[in-house]
């Protein structure tokens, strides 16, 4: 007896970056054994060179559209984009992150991989085209944060932190999984494709598809921390280690508004008008809490984190259309988002490292007068945050704004708007700190090179992107053009 | 003025925006140490860029009909969006752009080499001239917008570290004001390009092409509650941002704030320029995008307009501190301006159109004298200054020329102006006119207060005032050579404006 | 001719800049001489001007275009015709003659060269005035000569009386200014001219005694009225005392509170076209005649009498020419060109005699001590009186036969004039019998010493004017500007010249027997009219008035403004809605208690919202179906 | 006797109600846990329902491997516990409020 293995489209070419990802992973957890403790730099270095190796594999992706495993993955633009967007953090991160561990004393193998575990699953995420693969990419990316949350042992804050996002994303997984099993139920299939063939207009009335729906994106929310699904986010930004928010904040949520563009847009066009209303809320109220608390912060780890809220706010807007056009301005958000928040989390890290207790706003004033690198690159990224020009956060709004504009959406731009002018009171707010006169001289201390260069790379590439930002955007709309 | 024609083949428009940049980059490289080489660096700079600006000036060709721009660039910038970077110049902006070379130039003359961080100081004001020029030259009103931004950026820096008193305050202010104004001027402009998509299947944000078809329609408010005209909707997008900026009463009260805390060297370009480029907006899309708009929008705007000339008249009596009267003396001539663009019609245009070389060039020496009076007495306060004249004769007589031409004495500068705009506005609202009337009389009583107030009357003893350096006379030099000049034969004006005006859709309808 | 008349204006311009640019480097000498020559060359350039007018010639020359758009087209054209060239020849003539005696009065002053520079452009400022040949740059010239004013008024700048007294003059012209403004934005509207050419030749386009020709010719006064010290915009003048005396001078004589009359004469032909504004401008000078004459009998101060002197005289010039009898009004400013320069200079001369004390009544006997000074102030006394074969007379006689003889209600006009002349040599030898005094009073004035010759020639000269100008046949030289001159037969001649003759002698015959004779009786005159004499001493409480009614309220509301409107009302409703958003942000922070539980609860909420929506949807819900 | 699939489904939503009441109220970190399993087994219930309604494996499939990663999540969730609890402080999910506003 034989079994035909051709049916199920096998072809780990389409999956070769997670693949790689996945392999240094666990090179990486071997290397741990044999590295000296005094030599863990090693294993940041394997870890990039595994990334760039991954990033690699990843172009000949470009352009493709490679079901594989019975659809429920597919090597196409998007997964592309994404692998590249995640890839690249990724290494970012890995780059910030040594002296930051050594700084904190947690300057363990472990690190590394959990790190490439997440991002072997965000990038899963992103190629996912079946309810499970979307359910293992998550699940894999949440169990590492999880761990990585709570790196800091004896940190009384890393561990809440950690049992919070634990205990909070399990609640919201069971969400996420009873939607799924819905879906499943209504239309009898978990890939993406069939569920779309199945998912007519005349769907739009079906009890079973659109509670599932709502459960799903219930889930998807509470991944990209959209309000009223954000309450974990605040804390566990807070007590994680700053290095691993910086990851997080960025990389999380690119990885799930993967999903979401996959799930809404190209599954559900025909009842688009079902989703429509409940996403346009979950944005409004983002965009609400978040800019409106963020005001009222002085931890700047937490207010990074409401801003957070807010851009999955402005991100979620861009779906709302389910226009390509839109998912395209969603696209150029994200990456924009990436770069200028990765910038300034970086920045908070950079100034950890340095063993200092950084998160007080208190601690920024007068920064510009002792790190004036630091403060001129924290004040690219929060002007970029606001969306001022010429930088690519004004690009990217300007790109979502247009998107709903051009669908006639009002009510939700017009939250948008009025939002995005509360937000210059407390991103300038920083700004007006770091350069207030200095009331206590402090040491000065010097920034390792890896960080200065990521930091240099990441305010270049915001400014650049604000002179050019076709670059990108040309991508997104290539990106953007889903078709399964 | 069609003395010669320049090379056709240079972007002199982008090397107009790059010049600056450049040598905020050569300042940038400088140590901070070397102070007077960061000072000369930014001089040279804007010097050059002076010079290059005259020579467009002077190259550009007048009398050209229709809404022609000249020198113009147009390169793909996001092709997706149908953005691009699109450069030219016509009689809307030239003389402004001269405007804002020569402000810059005296900016930094004036600009005190001890000032604290004098590197950034001067790096900012560059870059600050890059987005105004740039603001002047756009004609994609993406770029526009972009370039109207950016000047935040520079602006919110020098009033927040460099300023005086409550600057950070006064700066987030204005900040604040100014980003809401922005924020209804980009959806109106996303507005705008969708609806011109929607009617000829061409996604542009091009002024060009936008000004061919004027937006139309109507919007039908929900529930029955009525119906807006869209160009009307649009028309206050923009206006709301152009109003802000100058500022139009009763949106102006950042302004007193921002211009006390500015340094001297700052609200000379603020006051001088900037508020002129929302007069500017208001002209270039306002006017020229919602000519429909602009006649049903115009009467209350104009009289707003008025209502601003008397309320800043009146303000400007009432204080005590000489920078708040400049600003609010400011407020009032822009009044000025407002009403003359507003009247909609040639003699009103062109008026605001002079009015505003004449209101950055009176506003630029007024703030200069305040700053020498500061400098020298070490108070602004009009109580503690007396007799200054005694000590300075120079500076007493430089001094009343500035007065004079503020107040509008016919012979100089702000009279051609405010002669023009008076009698555009007569044509178009009567009774707004005889109030802008009653404002040139009041700017007569605080004009003169003010200055005899501080030259005049027994000085103290002993009189220490000192008299006028020769940086002090040779920042003030062109800016009086242009009262005079203009004043006198302001011929070459609608020379080269005429043309443009006459096209403006606001005109022709 | 196109060559001269530019050239009487550049001269005075050049010295101007000589002096304002390098006065503080050059020897007095050279700047007194520069000043008055620069002057006495306009008068050469003045007279060949003359000379060509009188061969028939006018000038209407553009030099260039001040503004063109559209059929908005404004040149700077020059406009010579005989009241042109009138107006040039005095204004130069005098004007010369103040310049060389200021070269002695001033002599000791700081600002020697400031104040020669002040008056030629004062000069200019008026000569661009009465030149220009278009209403726009007539405003130039108009507004020009009340910088000049203002200048000259504030000349001691650091006396404060002198500073207030200034602004006071600018502010009121400004007034004046704005009015002229708005009549022109009303002629171009209506005719689309501003150029005086066109404008005659249009102005019959209009309907006559129409709105709008009425309103411009109303408007023209209110500069008018301004500029000439005029009802109700007069307060200034008497003020404008506060400068040297050479300027009270010009400003009477030569220049300024004439530009007035000079405007009405030269917007005749509107004025015909409109006979209620003609008739106001005339009641405006009948009143302003008598008013001025009535406050002039009870100052003290030397100076200010003659300034009311002026007004009043200014009044008659208003009332010729707003009953139409312009020659009458222009021969009259010429005469009084003279006599009224006269009496400043030589009023100069007794106050720095009396170490700048103008109080009349500490001054007496000065024929011992100044009598060059003396004997030129009679002329000039009886010249503005009316006294027959002065030149006062004539001019003075013509207006008010005119106004006498003219048909209708003008009539009242000229009888209040006849009062008013009765006035005037009241008011006049009032003036000189207390100051200059017949006989020693208890007061030592040997110490008082007559002023240099530089001074006193001009005066004996003007004297001469003040004589003979009433020979000069003005009324043939304006015929080609205003027609014939009214005409009326030889017995109403000799009975009216009697009758104001007659009422001069009353006039002087009162201020002998008060003031030379029995000065008691002016006491015990003074205590019976109480009240009203109080009333005229305090010029009917005008100053008062106005600033009861315009400067305290306007302080007022702009202090209110200030601490009110602004702060509270305007930015008040800012910061609110700033206050208001941070509240709201306060109350949602309140949502983040950092208990696990109550997260999940409001994750669950969200989830039970959504869900509802779906229902909502699904139209399980009663109030709305979604299908 | 056939049972009707619906009342499987009611029952899983009621388990998976129950599970998530059950988040709200227990404060024990362990119990809380299991909560979330509870809800999870809902879910797997649901799924076995549907996949032998539809007479499709692709649920059951799902089912087993929602089981496998719940198997890992208990894991890392346990060990944090400990983490906490090792830290000292008490098993109660209230009292973990370091970071709140």
């Amino acid at each position: 007896m034989t079994i035909n293995l051709s049916g199920l489209g096998i072809d780990y070419g389409a999956i070769l970056p997670e693949l790689i990802v996945v392999g240094t992973a666990i090179v990486v957890l071997f290397l741990d054994l044999v590295v000296p403790a005094d030599r863990r730099g090693w294993l940041a270095a394997v870890t990039v060179v595994g990334l760039l190796g991954a990033l690699a594999a990843t172009f000949p992706l470009w352009g493709q559209n490679r079901s594989a495993f019975g659809d429920t993955v597919v090597a196409d633009s998007l997964a592309a984009f994404f692998n590249v967007l995640l890839i690249v953090i990724s290494i970012l991160t890995t780059l910030i992150s040594p002296r930051f561990l050594r700084a904190l004393e947690l300057d363990f193998g472990e690190y590394y991989v959990l790190l490439l575990g997440a991002t072997a699953g965000m990038m899963l995420l992103a190629a996912a085209t079946s309810l499970m693969t979307i359910f293992l990419g998550i699940e894999l990316l949440s169990i590492c944060l999880y761990v990585l949350s709570g790196f800091a042992r004896t940190a009384l804050r890393s561990q809440e932190a950690a049992l919070k996002y634990l205990l909070l994303g399990g609640f919201a997984t069971g969400f996420l999984l009873y939607g799924m099993a819905l879906i499943y139920g209504a239309t009898g299939s978990t890939t993406l494709r069939a569920i779309a063939a199945s998912s007519t207009a005349a769907a739009s009335s079906n009890v079973l598809l659109l509670v599932g729906i709502a459960l799903l994106s219930v889930g998807l929310a509470f991944k990209v921390s959209a309000a009223p699904f954000h309450m974990w986010t605040p804390d566990v930004y807070e007590g994680a280690p700053t290095v691993v928010t910086t990851f997080m904040s960025v990389a999380t949520k690119a990885a799930a508004f993967a999903a979401i563009g996959r799930i809404f847009i190209a599954t559900f066009p025909s009842i688009s008008s079902r989703w429509y209303f409940p996403l346009a809320l979950i944005a409004i109220f983002s965009l609400f809490i978040g800019n409106l608390v963020a005001i009222t912060q002085d931890n700047i780890k937490r207010m990074l984190a409401y801003s957070g809220i807010a851009h999955a706010g402005y991100i979620l807007l861009g779906v709302l259309p389910g226009t390509t056009q839109g998912f395209t301005a969603t696209l150029f958000y994200i990456a924009a988002y990436a770069v200028m928040n990765f910038g300034a989390f970086a920045v908070v890290t950079a100034l950890g490292a340095g063993g200092e207790q950084t998160a007080d706003l208190s601690y920024w004033r007068g920064l510009f007068y002792r790190r004036p690198f630091l403060a001129t690159v924290m004040t690219i990224f929060m002007l970029s945050l606001a969306g001022i020009p010429p930088t690519v956060g004004f690009f990217a709004k300007l790109f979502v704004f247009q998107a709903l504009v051009t669908a006639q959406i009002w009510a939700p731009l017009v939250v948008a708007v009025i939002m995005t002018i509360v937000s210059f009171y407390y991103y300038l707010r920083v700004i007006v700190v770091m350069f207030a006169q200095p009331d206590g001289k402090v040491a000065e201390n010097r920034v390792g090179f890896s960080t200065s260069t990521v930091l240099g790379a990441a305010a270049v590439a915001t400014v650049f992107l604000g002179f050019f930002p076709s670059v990108v955007l040309d991508w997104a709309s290539h990106a953007a053009s889903l078709h399964f | 003025m069609s003395w010669y024609a320049l090379p056709a083949n240079v972007p002199w428009l982008t090397l107009v925006v790059l010049l600056p940049l450049i040598g905020a980059l050569l300042v940038a490289l400088t140590p901070s140490v070397a102070g007077r080489v960061i000072k000369q660096l930014g001089i040279l700079t804007s010097v050059i860029t002076l010079a290059l600006v005259l020579a467009i000036i002077g190259g550009f060709q007048q009398g050209v009909g229709g809404l022609h721009l000249q020198f113009e660039e147009t390169l793909q910038w996001i092709p997706l969006l149908g953005i691009s970077y699109h450069l030219g110049i016509d009689g809307l902006s030239l003389f402004l752009l001269g405007l804002n070379a020569l402000l810059f130039l005296i900016a930094i003359v004036v600009t005190d080499s001890l000032t604290p961080r004098l590197k950034e100081f001067i790096l900012l004001l560059l870059i600050l001239e890059a987005a105004t020029a740039g603001i002047l030259l756009a004609l994609d009103l993406v770029l526009f917008y972009v370039f109207w931004e950016a000047m935040l950026v520079p602006l919110y820096f020098l009033i927040g570290v460099w300023g005086e008193g409550r600057r950070v305050y006064a700066a987030f202010k204005f900040l604040i004001y100014t980003v809401i104004g922005s924020f209804a001027m980009l959806i109106a402009i996303l507005a705008v390009a969708g609806i011109n998509f929607s009617q000829t299947g061409q996604l542009s944000f091009d002024w060009t092409v936008l000004v061919q078809h004027p937006a139309a329609g109507v919007w039908h408010l929900p529930a029955g509650l009525g119906s807006i005209g869209i160009p009307q909707l649009l028309f206050v997008g923009f206006a709301l941002a152009f109003a802000i900026k100058m500022p139009i009463f009763p949106l102006h009260t950042w302004l007193p704030a921002a211009y006390t805390s500015a340094p001297i060297p700052v609200v000379i370009v603020f006051a001088g320029l900037v508020s002129k480029l929302g007069a500017y907006g208001f002209l270039r899309f306002n006017l020229a995008l919602f000519p429909e708009a602009a006649h049903s929008l115009g009467g209350p705007l104009a009289v707003l307009a008025t209502i601003g000339i008397l309320y800043g008249a009146f303000m400007a009596l009432a204080q005590t501190d000489l920078k708040r009267l400049v600003a609010y003396a400011s407020m009032s001539h822009l009044g000025f301006i407002g009403l003359g663009i507003f009247a909609g019609n040639l003699l009103g245009i062109e008026g605001a159109l002079v009015q505003m070389i004449n209101h950055g060039v009176i506003i630029a020496a007024l703030f200069l004298v305040v700053g020498m009076i500061e400098r020298r007495a070490g108070t602004r306060l009009r109580a503690e200054l007396r007799g200054l004249g005694a000590t300075a004769p120079l500076f007493a007589a430089l001094f009343l020329v500035v007065s004079l031409a503020a107040l509008g004495l016919p012979g100089l500068n702000g009279f051609v102006g405010e002669f023009l705009i008076m009698l555009g506005a007569w044509a178009s609202f009567l009774p707004l006119a005889v109030g802008a009337g009653i404002g040139v009389i009041l700017a007569a009583w605080y004009v003169l207060s003010f200055y005899q107030g501080s030259t005049q009357e027994a000085p103290p003893k002993p009189a220490t005032f000192p008299e006028l350096r020769l940086v002090d006379v040779g920042a003030l030099a062109p800016l009086l050579a242009l009262m005079v000049g203009i004043g006198i034969s302001p011929a070459f004006f609608p020379a080269a404006v005429d043309a443009t005006v006459k096209a403006l859709p606001v005109i022709l309808r | 001719m196109d060559i001269l008349a530019p050239l009487v204006l550049l001269v005075p311009l050049a010295g101007f800049l000589v002096n304002a640019l390098f006065g503080r480097l050059l020897p007095r000498r050279v700047v007194g001489w520069v000043g008055a020559g620069s002057i006495g060359l306009a008068f050469l350039f003045a007279l060949l001007t003359l000379s060509q007018v009188l061969g028939g010639q006018k000038l209407d020359q553009t030099y260039f275009t001040w503004w063109q758009s559209g059929d908005f087209n404004v040149p700077f054209n020059l406009y010579v015709d005989a009241l042109s060239t009138l107006m040039i020849l005095v204004i130069t003539g005098v004007g010369f003659l103040i310049h060389v005696y200021s070269i002695g009065y001033m002599r000791e002053d700081s600002g020697f060269s400031r104040f020669f520079a002040y008056m030629n452009l004062f000069v200019f400022s008026m000569l661009l005035l009465v030149l220009s040949g278009n209403l726009l740059w007539l405003i130039i010239g108009w507004a020009m000569v009340g910088l000049s004013s203002y200048l000259l008024i504030g000349f001691w700048f650091e006396r404060r009386s002198a500073v207030l007294a200034a602004r006071k003059a600018f502010v009121m012209n400004t007034i004046g200014d704005v009015g002229m403004v708005f009549a022109a934005f009303l002629i171009f509207l209506n005719l689309r001219v501003l150029d005086f050419q066109g404008l005659f030749s249009r102005v019959h386009q209009l309907p006559k005694g129409g709105t709008v020709i009425t309103a411009i010719c109303l408007l023209l006064l209110v500069g008018a009225v301004a500029k000439s010290a005029q009802l109700p915009l007069h307060t200034w003048l008497p003020d404008a005392m506060e400068g040297p005396t050479p300027v009270s001078a010009l400003i009477h004589a030569a220049t300024m509170v004439t530009a007035g009359v000079y405007l009405v004469a030269r917007m005749h032909l509107l004025y015909d076209w409109a006979p209620t504004a003609a008739a106001t401008v005339a009641v405006i000078g009948g009143l302003t005649a008598f008013f001025a004459a009535t406050i002039g009998t009870s100052q003290v101060d030397i100076k200010r009498i003659l300034a009311y002197s002026t007004m009043s005289q200014i009044g008659y010039m208003f009332l010729a020419v707003g009953i139409g009898a312009y020659t009458a009004g222009m021969f009259h400013f010429m005469t009084h060109a003279f006599f009224k320069a006269l009496l400043f200079l030589a009023a100069g001369n007794v106050i720095h005699a009396f170490h700048d004390d103008q109080d009349i009544r500490h001054m007496g006997n000065l024929r011992a001590g100044l009598p060059i000074t003396f004997w030129t102030f009679l002329i000039g006394t009886l010249s503005i009186s009316g006294f027959p074969l002065f030149a006062g007379f004539f001019s003075k006689d013509e207006i008010i036969r005119s106004a006498l003889s003219a048909t209708g209600s003008e009539v009242w006009l000229g009888v209040l004039a006849l009062i008013t002349a009765g006035l005037t040599a009241y008011y006049m030898f009032r003036l000189f019998f207390i100051a200059f005094g017949w006989e020693w009073l208890a007061h030592d004035n040997r110490h008082l010493h007559e002023a240099l010759p530089v001074q006193t020639v001009p005066i004996v000269i003007l004297a001469a004017g003040a004589v003979v100008a009433g020979y000069i046949p003005v009324a043939n030289f304006l015929a080609p500007v205003f027609g014939g001159a009214v005409e009326v037969g030889a017995g109403a001649f000799i009975g009216l010249a009697a009758l104001s003759v007659l009422v001069a002698l009353v006039g002087f015959a009162v201020a002998y027997l008060l003031h030379a004779r029995r000065p008691e009786l002016a006491v015990a005159w003074r205590t019976r009219l109480g009240p009203i004499h109080t009333l005229v001493e305090h010029k009917y409480y005008i100053d008062e008035l106005y600033d009861r009614i315009f400067v305290r309220p306007g302080l007022a509301l702009a202090r209110f403004l200030n601490d009110v409107v602004e702060p509270r009302v305007i930015d008040g409703a800012v910061n609110a809605v700033a206050t208001f958003t941070l509240l709201e942000a306060r109350e949602f922070r309140l949502l983040q208690t950092g208990r696990v539980r109550s997260y999940a609860l409001v994750t669950l909420g969200g989830a039970v919202g959504i869900l509802l929506i779906v229902v909502w949807y699904l139209g399980y819900l009663p109030w709305k179906s979604g299908a | 006797m056939p049972v009707p699939a619906y009342t499987f489904l009611v029952l899983s939503g009621v388990i998976f109600t129950l599970g998530a009441i059950g988040f709200m109220v227990r404060r024990n970190p362990l119990v809380v846990f299991m909560c979330i399993e509870l809800m999870l087994n809902a879910v797997n219930l649901s799924f076995a329902t549907m996949s032998r309604y539809l007479n499709s494996l692709d649920g059951v499939v799902f089912a087993f491997l929602v089981i496998t990663v719940a198997a890992a999540e208990v894991v890392v969730g346990i060990a944090i516990i400990v983490q906490v609890y090792r830290a000292g402080r008490q098993m109660d999910v209230d009292e973990l409020d370091l970071m709140k506003e």
